[in-house]
């Protein structure tokens, strides 16, 4: 399933029966592989080292990532699983970057989510937040530069917002009319941070002005709100007006990685988003408009979930690397 | 009385908390949390919110406040949740904090912790040693502790300096370490290395983690018959010569070692000084055995690969002792 | 003359003839020193290295520095020479720190406005643009963790806010309530760059929502307007309520540094301000009001001239610092 | 052709921006005002504001923003004003540019050019020589140019050069090195040393501003009949070990010789190499010159007396010799 089919689709998004199913797909299968990671590869001690997964926030990659076209450039950040999926990444190299396997992305140089493919036009985010928002606004200027109408996603938390490169980086692209869209998954954590110990304004958003750009905010649970906003974002910066922002409110459904127990999160403030798991709210919306019968979602499930069992298995047979390749890709040449 | 490395940490800072109200502490996620490898657990309960800061996710602005507020005569102890993010403050570090003495005769009383080293699967971003970047900056004192006893008495004198101090405490060792630490009031000076084992035919000199492969390699050649002393560096930058010349003179054959990746590191450094001070007692080329130059690889078989170990030591030493 | 007698006052500032006098006595010294630097000093030779003066900007630093109680803190821009005169350092040691003599505030060590003293609570800039943002805001930390009621005023330009540590320190200030004035002297260029190339948005107080902290913004040229601002911030600051930004337009009425000839300018826009000088403003105002004759004006500007000539003369009879402190004070002891 | 340090850099960079449209420029004021030295005048004429691009004050931004251009391709030349600023874009050269291919297989080819160095008076923060802290990071290219022939060919290797290149530019030589140099399309490799002067009795290892006085050290001593060998390294990470030990195989004296500091300097690298793998042709200790360890000082007695010269060199070379 490539973006484009989206970008041509004429229908309403909210009538958007298609684009509806090919949400549910991308999100329900971010949604298993991070279970499957969080919940069975991590704690078998078949992966090792931090895990950190987006799940409950699934609506803003998957909402976003379907407005882009294939030559636009995706900086993920550690909660956006389905902008790998989306173009095309399969899960069982997902796996396998988790395992350290030859198999990743990385080739076990890197881990986790710390991956990327400029053949997909996807930059591997780095640990320090933050980072990828000049980083972005470089590749866009590179995508403006050849002429092309494409545009760049930069993704980030709303901890992220506090780093002197978000500053520097939106700025930077503001001044230059950089066609970046900028989406803040603000998930009301930082760690154990909670966003009134981060910032003393009420939202992102109200950042944007002192940068000069437009902004909104949407329901980050709602995929079609997601989806919406940002075709907006996306339809501001490819037409030459530069960057955008778009904070879409969340909440982190887990600990801040796989080890943390969030016990900070005050009781019940979890269950009461657990109410809006935007796959849930999606599904019943589905079977509502009559768009699916509630044994085809199951189905799909099902699918997906033989699709891993088949993912894992080949992720769990592609080889550790060979320390000899230790050495390799520091420099071009050696 | 028995306690780990990271207890002996929270130990330290807790006594010196107790001692001055000047103490305090500033990070990301070290109140209610405790920190992420809850070196401050139980710190926010004990002296409240106006000693113990959590701060929003910016190292740059952690460390500049920790400058303005050591200069207002406080003794600020910011932590790094990881070494690696320490570049994010570099300039506030490097260029404010450690010239300010120097130049305008102002004195900067802070100490910045940073959990740095490999080992726990922690990939490029969460294992790097960034040591040898501070030793190279003039105005800025660092040590790295390799004892549970070194780790409390370094940050009693590391909160007590009136310069800037950079604290790299080893992941590795955080648990793994445990033993009897002095009670009370016990210092370990900034400054002095420790000759944590006496030999007689080779030197190694190195710190943090590398302090216990080399003892591991050191019993490995004991039984061959070689006697390795050791030099356990404890601070890095302002650093103790006497003591490392003192043994290569003692021994006239040295190795480096450290865990930090090989150009650049400290380990040249060491070289540099030897090979111009002591160089009539040299009987065999200075070895160095480090990480190589890459950044740290995830996988484990490629970690493993990356990071020195007893084997790796015993081999170069081996080598060395015969030559 | 200190502070508190001001503070003391009750008159309003726009009636209070002291004040003014004030006012004037210390821009009018300000700009006879920057003068000496700048056109004789440095074109003579005698004072090596970059050069950066405030003409035209006297009245940010006067006006925002008489709010002050002695036991603030300064964190001055590299514009903001009346700070130091307020705090009582003499003309002839800023000439010692800027010949790079004994008796200047670093011995030597540094040079211009590289001066500081913790003793005045003035904390020296360092070149990095903006870096005293955030140790403003630790400065602020230990006036607020010591129980005082003191602030700490940092003063930056307007192209300081586009570093990193100028986003992180303000919102740090802001998320801890910091007591902090944070003054921006919009001299509308950085360098060579203009404002529109710094940022994206009209004016800096614009960025202040952002952090959840009022803001304002005044003519910068007029000293009156400067200081009541300074004033509703200091207040502010006092009350525990946070920190607070104060916005001053002005114009850099000189090139960035001595040996910049600023051609990159308009033609006519410099006239233009030249027009709104601070200080002519203000003898104006003084004469209309009658409170000083012109020729008591003048009699001032005689004074301070001959106070500069000792000055240069003493500093010019302060030694060079002897190789053999070279080492001296890198660390408490050597 | 005749032409300064400042010119060649200047015309390397013309040269290849004419015969590549993907090559651009970013910074602070290098447009209209031609850069604060003047290095890019006359760019924004010939080639427009699309490929000079005038930034904010942000070199956090201006380092990231020409990462992420080089990943799509395109060949960003980044402007430090002074190079020590480069330090408030340090995490972004040391962790993202630096690892990236490493990482993931992405080439980053991006240049950072960076006027360095004393002498100019220019204080502790227009005056510094940030090159080791990025010699210590793999991933990393570091070249430092003494020649105008150098600084040309090195600069047009560097736009070419498909990894991360920082470019060290010597404040002090952009005009008082006047010199002719090579037409069109000549280049000097990245990563091979020069032997700018034969010699038979001791070899200075040196490069950048340090080339100068060490041939002025020289000729002291050629006058005493002592004939000295100098090494110009030219690149600094990545570095010409061959030549190095070559020369020191020659003439089994060695003096390292640099600007930067001398703690964690790569004086220490360079003794750590030598005293490893030539150990058995030394016939004397490695000595170094270098800065102390200090901020740059202002004060022109300070600042002379920080600064090495013939003088010093020439003094410990002789002493050196008559080892
Ligand atoms: C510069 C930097 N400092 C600290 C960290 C450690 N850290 C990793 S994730 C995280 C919280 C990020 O919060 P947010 O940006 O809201 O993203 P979220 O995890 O909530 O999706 C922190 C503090 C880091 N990665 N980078
Ligand atoms: C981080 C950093 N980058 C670059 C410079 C070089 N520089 C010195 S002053 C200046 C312009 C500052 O502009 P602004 O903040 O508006 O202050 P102004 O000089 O206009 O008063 C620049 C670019 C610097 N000092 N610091
Ligand atoms: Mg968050
Ligand atoms: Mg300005």
């Amino acid at each position: 399933m490539s973006a484009p089919a989206i970008i041509r689709s004429h229908k309403g998004v909210d009538q958007n029966r298609e684009l509806a199913l090919e949400f549910l797909r991308y999100m329900a299968t971010m949604r298993a592989v991070e279970d499957r990671i969080e919940r069975k590869l991590y704690r078998q001690g078949k992966i090792l080292g931090g895990v950190y997964v987006g799940r409950g926030q699934e609506a803003i990659p998957v909402g976003v990532g379907l407005t882009a076209e294939a030559d636009d450039v995706f900086c993920p950040s550690h909660r956006d699983m389905a902008l790998f999926l989306i173009r095309g990444i399969h899960p069982r190299q997902i796996f396998a970057q988790y395992m350290g396997r030859v198999g990743g992305l990385t080739r076990g140089k890197d881990g986790n989510m710390h991956m990327g493919d400029m053949n997909r036009r996807i930059i591997s985010i780095i640990s320090a937040m933050a980072a990828s928002v000049p980083v972005a606004a470089g590749a866009a200027l590179a995508l403006k530069y050849k002429g092309t109408r494409n545009i760049a996603y930069c993704f980030f938390g709303d901890g992220a917002t506090s780093r002197g490169d978000w500053h520097e980086g939106l700025n930077l692209a503001a001044v230059l009319k950089l066609p970046v869209v900028y989406v803040c998954n603000n998930n009301q954590y930082a760690y154990s941070t909670p966003l009134a110990k981060q910032m003393a304004c009420a939202n992102v958003v109200d950042r944007a002005p002192g940068y000069g750009i437009p902004a909104e905010m949407v329901d980050g649970n709602d995929v079609f709100a997601v989806h919406k906003a940002a075709r907006r974002a996306a339809e501001h910066a490819r037409g030459g007006k530069g960057p955008y922002l778009i904070e879409c409110k969340t909440f982190r459904m887990t600990g801040h990685s796989a080890h943390d127990a969030a016990e900070y999160v005050p009781a019940g403030l979890r269950e009461e988003w657990a109410a809006k798991d935007p796959i849930a709210r999606l599904e019943k919306k589905m079977v509502e408009k009559d768009w699916v019968a509630q044994d085809e979602i199951d189905h799909m499930h099902d699918e997906i979930r033989q699709e891993l069992e088949a993912a894992v298995e080949w992720a769990e047979k592609s080889p550790y690397p060979d320390a000899s390749e230790l050495l390799d890709n520091v420099y071009e040449s050696a | 009385m028995q306690m780990t490395y990271l207890e002996a940490i929270r130990k330290g800072i807790q006594e010196e908390m107790e001692r001055d109200p000047d103490v305090f502490l500033l990070g990301e996620d070290i109140g209610i949390y405790g920190g992420a490898f809850k070196v401050t657990a139980g710190m926010l309960e004990q002296f409240g919110e106006k000693r113990v800061i959590d701060t929003p996710i910016s190292e740059s602005a952690i460390v500049g406040a920790a400058i303005g507020a050591s200069l207002m005569g406080l003794r600020p102890v910011a932590e790094m949740q990881f070494a690696d993010f320490i570049t994010c403050g570099f300039d506030q570090i490097v260029n404010f904090a450690a010239k300010c003495r120097y130049r305008w005769g102002a004195a900067v009383p802070m100490v910045i912790r940073a959990p740095s080293g490999g080992g726990i699967h922690g990939g490029p971003f969460h294992s790097q040693n960034p040591e040898a970047w501070f030793v190279h900056t003039p105005g800025l004192k660092v040590v790295a502790p390799s004892s549970a006893s070194d780790a409390k008495g370094l940050i009693k004198s590391a909160i007590r300096d009136n310069d800037p101090v950079l604290y790299f405490e080893h992941k590795a060792l955080y648990r793994r370490v445990k033993e009897d630490v002095p009670e009370g009031d016990f210092t370990v000076p900034i400054g002095k290395a420790a000759v944590v084992r006496e030999g007689r035919d080779l030197s190694i000199i190195t710190y943090g983690a590398m302090v216990h492969v080399a003892r591991e390699a050191a019993e490995t050649l004991e039984k061959e018959g070689v006697s390795i002393e050791i030099v356990d560096l404890r601070t890095l930058a302002h650093l103790d010569e006497d003591t490392v010349l003192a043994s290569v003179r003692k021994t006239s054959k040295v190795l480096l070692l450290h865990e930090d990746t090989l150009t650049g590191g400290i380990g040249g450094e060491l070289a540099g000084r030897i090979s111009e001070k002591v160089f009539e007692y040299l009987d065999g080329p200075i070895v160095r055995v480090t990480a190589p130059d890459t950044p740290v690889p995830y996988s484990p078989p490629l970690e493993e690969a990356f990071l020195p170990n007893a084997a790796k030591v015993a081999e170069r030493a081996r080598w060395l002792a015969r030559y």
